[in-house]
């Protein structure tokens, strides 16, 4: 059908899409330190009110703080979540992608993990620090790290749907956790389950396993969901 | 006669059950009566709309 | 290539709303290789939009777009595959330096592709800035570090939306030629434009769109 | 489908009266104490209709959705946007009812068991989807938006009951669900069943004059709502 001069871009392998891409969201990051440090900063501050606002008794702070760290970590991954594809899509890139032929989920893919690789992963490897804080038995560090670990990448996926409808609504930010924190409740529950199972020394493969359940869930349903939400985001801005 | 006072006495639990009840006839009427009004609202301004597109196109 | 030439892009009675008044009217469109169509009118009436719409970037009220003779819904990778969009937002984002920008949106040019970059951008006059981040970059640089896509990506249907706006003569020239070269290569280009263009040795299809009411 | 939704609710609301008349009357009159909860648990008659209506509605808004974004049919989207303000009523009447219900058996006006807390999801995304709605200005973007949203919330649903069900009996294991229905003597169960239909029609009514609403204004500029127009002012 199309003529030599012109071939199609069908043939680039979906790898090179995925880390191109992937790359540059990356090295944006990167270039925008104060992004995703803000975040960071967020979640301390958060975690470290709430012995102020209930007092520094060791034993409840203990009882509550898997809860604490979870709802802060959350909370700041909807805050980051916000500007995932706002950028992109008031410079125009964000249309370029979806009209680039290449498969938009794989491009989705890369974009939900880079912004968890800038703003998922750096509570995952401080939440050790605030369990410190907040008087945790060391028991349960290794079982809060996993479990933040998996749920905050299916965060990521799920808030992404979030992020990807309100693409096209300006100040959609507060829209954005109305949308998706109902959502993200399962992840809550069973994180913050786990880790509070295993500082009272039960067994915590249930909510291990469910965890893991609900990520591979959303890893390969949500981006259905979020290319989808582009599309139409794409079409309606102005 | 007592049998009316018994009913609505309701085993002493008559303030709960008949304040749910209410509040439900008040939260059901009213997105009933809502939805009607906008109909109402709408079908004239959606005919007003019509005729005057109408209007417009024929000239 | 065949006597009867192959039929691309196809709109069949695309209407399009806005608000209360009509913006286009049961419009068809055909575009064939080779052939060049300008949509003109003021502004506001339309053109961006009916545009996008071609591509599936905007929605029509009625109408049906087809691409080799398939359906949008069918035919819609297969057409963003081959389509090359420069619309007005110009697709660089202030973080990113031209290469790295240019890299995000030809996903077919290899990772080390620097030098073809360099030497198109040349042509453009603006290859000095290839690595400076693109915030410093005017409006005009930043549309000629999206014009330089005309020659570094092999599209068969180039949409533009007012390609020539904010550019120089020797800016223009480099334009019209890019665009002439692809339609005797059996490329086809829809574009915008406020007045009428015309082209020396190819001919011009022109759809004028009626001013807002 | 203008014309059929005129046809039908008036005989839909006739059914929903008659219907709500004889199951208040058998509830509230026939229907014999419970030995335990006394006449408080008459509230049933009202909750158990509305938390089944709430999850119903939301079923019946993804399945309009998903419909709307396969086939592109417009009246599956205008059904869905019709039915969320009432799907919302819904889950508001079963939580208010609830907490009365709650308050004289557990002395607190709310208790997070594990229906109720469900049931506060659940009015979460049905305020989501009117937001989002409300949010998007310009009329196909917020329709296909509000779809793929009523589909990933209907994705979520079972999970979310799922995860507060064991959330539930991890904290208060001793304690059955306390919303599980009391043993019900038939002559309970029948204003029961009846209730549920009167609601289901009220639902239905209220679907058909919304969706009227709606056809018109997306129809304004078509000519047989001008036709319309025409026959009911000089009519």
């Amino acid at each position: 059908m199309s003529d030599s001069s012109h071939p199609p871009r069908t043939d680039i392998s979906l790898s090179r899409v995925f880390w191109r891409v992937y790359r540059r969201d990356l090295t944006l990051a990167m270039r925008s330190v104060g992004q995703w440090l803000n975040t960071l900063f967020f979640f301390v501050i958060v975690v470290s009110l709430f012995p102020l606002g209930i007092g520094p008794g060791p034993q409840t702070l203990a009882t509550i703080a898997p809860g604490i760290i979870w709802v802060s970590a959350l909370l700041s991954m909807m805050l980051s979540l916000d500007s995932l594809f706002a950028h992109d899509f008031n410079d125009g890139t964000l249309e370029q992608l979806v009209i680039s032929g290449q498969p938009l989920s794989v491009i989705v893919i890369a974009k939900v993990l880079a912004h968890w690789s800038t703003g998922g992963l750096p509570l995952v490897l401080l939440s050790p620090l605030l369990a410190l804080v907040m008087q945790m038995p060391s028991s349960a560090y290794g079982v809060l790290v996993i479990s933040l670990a998996i749920g905050t990448l299916s965060l990521s996926f799920i808030g992404a749907i979030g992020a990807a409808l309100i693409v096209s609504v300006n100040q959609g930010g507060v829209l954005l956790s109305l949308l998706v924190l109902p959502l993200t409740v399962p992840v809550l529950i069973f994180g913050s389950g786990a880790v509070s199972s295993s500082s009272m020394g039960l067994p915590i493969s249930t909510q291990i396993s469910v965890l893991a359940a609900v990520l591979a869930l959303a890893v390969s349903l949500a981006p259905l969901a979020i290319a989808a939400a582009l599309r139409v985001g794409v079409s309606v801005g102005r | 006669m007592d049998s009316v006072a018994v009913f609505f006495h309701m085993g002493g639990y008559a303030f709960f059950v008949w304040t749910s009840y209410a509040l439900t006839a008040v939260l059901l009427m009213g997105i009933v009566l809502w939805s009607s009004f906008q109909f109402r609202k709408s079908q004239q301004q959606s005919f007003k709309r019509a005729l005057q597109h109408q209007a417009r196109r024929q000239k | 290539m065949s006597e009867s030439v192959e039929l691309l892009l196809e709109a069949k009675g695309i209407t399009i709303w806005r608000g209360d008044n009509l913006l286009m009217d049961e419009l068809d469109v055909q575009l064939h290789a080779g052939d060049v169509l300008q949509i003109q009118g003021t502004n506001g009436c339309g053109k961006t939009t009916l545009l996008r719409a071609l591509i599936g970037l905007a929605e029509f009220d009625e109408g049906e777009v087809f691409w080799c003779g398939q359906p949008f819904a069918r035919a819609r990778d297969g057409l963003y595959a081959e389509l090359l969009y420069l619309g007005h937002k110009p697709g660089i984002s202030p973080g990113l330096t031209p290469l790295e920008n240019i890299k995000t949106l030809c996903p077919e040019l290899p990772d080390d592709c620097r030098a073809d970059v360099v030497q198109v951008l040349d042509e453009l006059g603006i290859s000095d800035r290839i690595d400076l981040p693109s915030a410093a970059l005017s409006a005009g640089q930043k549309r000629r570090i999206n014009l330089s896509r005309l020659q570094l990506q092999q599209a068969r249907l180039w949409v533009l939306d007012e390609p020539l706006t904010s550019l120089d003569a020797q800016g223009s020239a480099w334009v019209r030629e890019q665009i002439t070269k692809h339609a005797s290569q059996g490329g086809a280009v829809v574009f915008t434009t406020h007045q009428p263009l015309s082209f020396d040795d190819i001919s011009v299809s022109t759809i004028e769109l009626g001013g807002a009411e | 489908m203008y014309r059929v939704a005129g046809i039908l609710s008036p005989l839909l609301a006739g059914a929903c009266v008659l219907s709500l008349l004889i199951g208040l009357y058998l509830g509230l009159v026939v229907a014999p104490a419970d030995y335990e909860q006394g006449d408080s648990y008459r509230i049933i008659f009202i909750h158990v209709p509305a938390a089944w209506m709430s999850m119903f509605v939301y079923m019946v808004m993804a399945i309009s959705s998903a419909v709307f974004l396969i086939w592109r049919l417009k009246i599956a989207d205008v059904v869905a946007v019709a039915s969320a303000p009432i799907g919302a009523a819904f889950t508001a009447v079963a939580l208010l009812t609830g907490s009365f219900w709650g308050k004289p058996m557990w002395g607190t006006w709310w208790i997070w068991d594990a229906r109720l807390t469900s049931e506060l999801v659940l009015l979460f995304l049905y305020l989501g989807y009117i937001a989002l709605r409300g949010a998007m200005e310009t009329q196909q973007g917020a329709a296909r938006a509000a779809a793929i949203l009523a589909v990933v919330g209907v994705v979520n649903i079972p999970i979310i009951h799922f995860s507060v069900e064991w959330w539930n009996t991890l904290h208060q294991p001793a304690s059955i669900t306390k919303f599980d229905k009391p043993s019900m003597h038939i002559s309970m169960l029948r204003p029961l069943l009846i209730m549920v239909f009167a609601f289901q029609t009220l639902y239905f009514f209220n679907l058909m004059v919304r969706v009227r609403t709606l056809i018109l204004e997306r129809e304004a500029r078509s000519s047989w709502v001008a036709a319309l127009a025409g026959e009911r002012t000089n009519g």
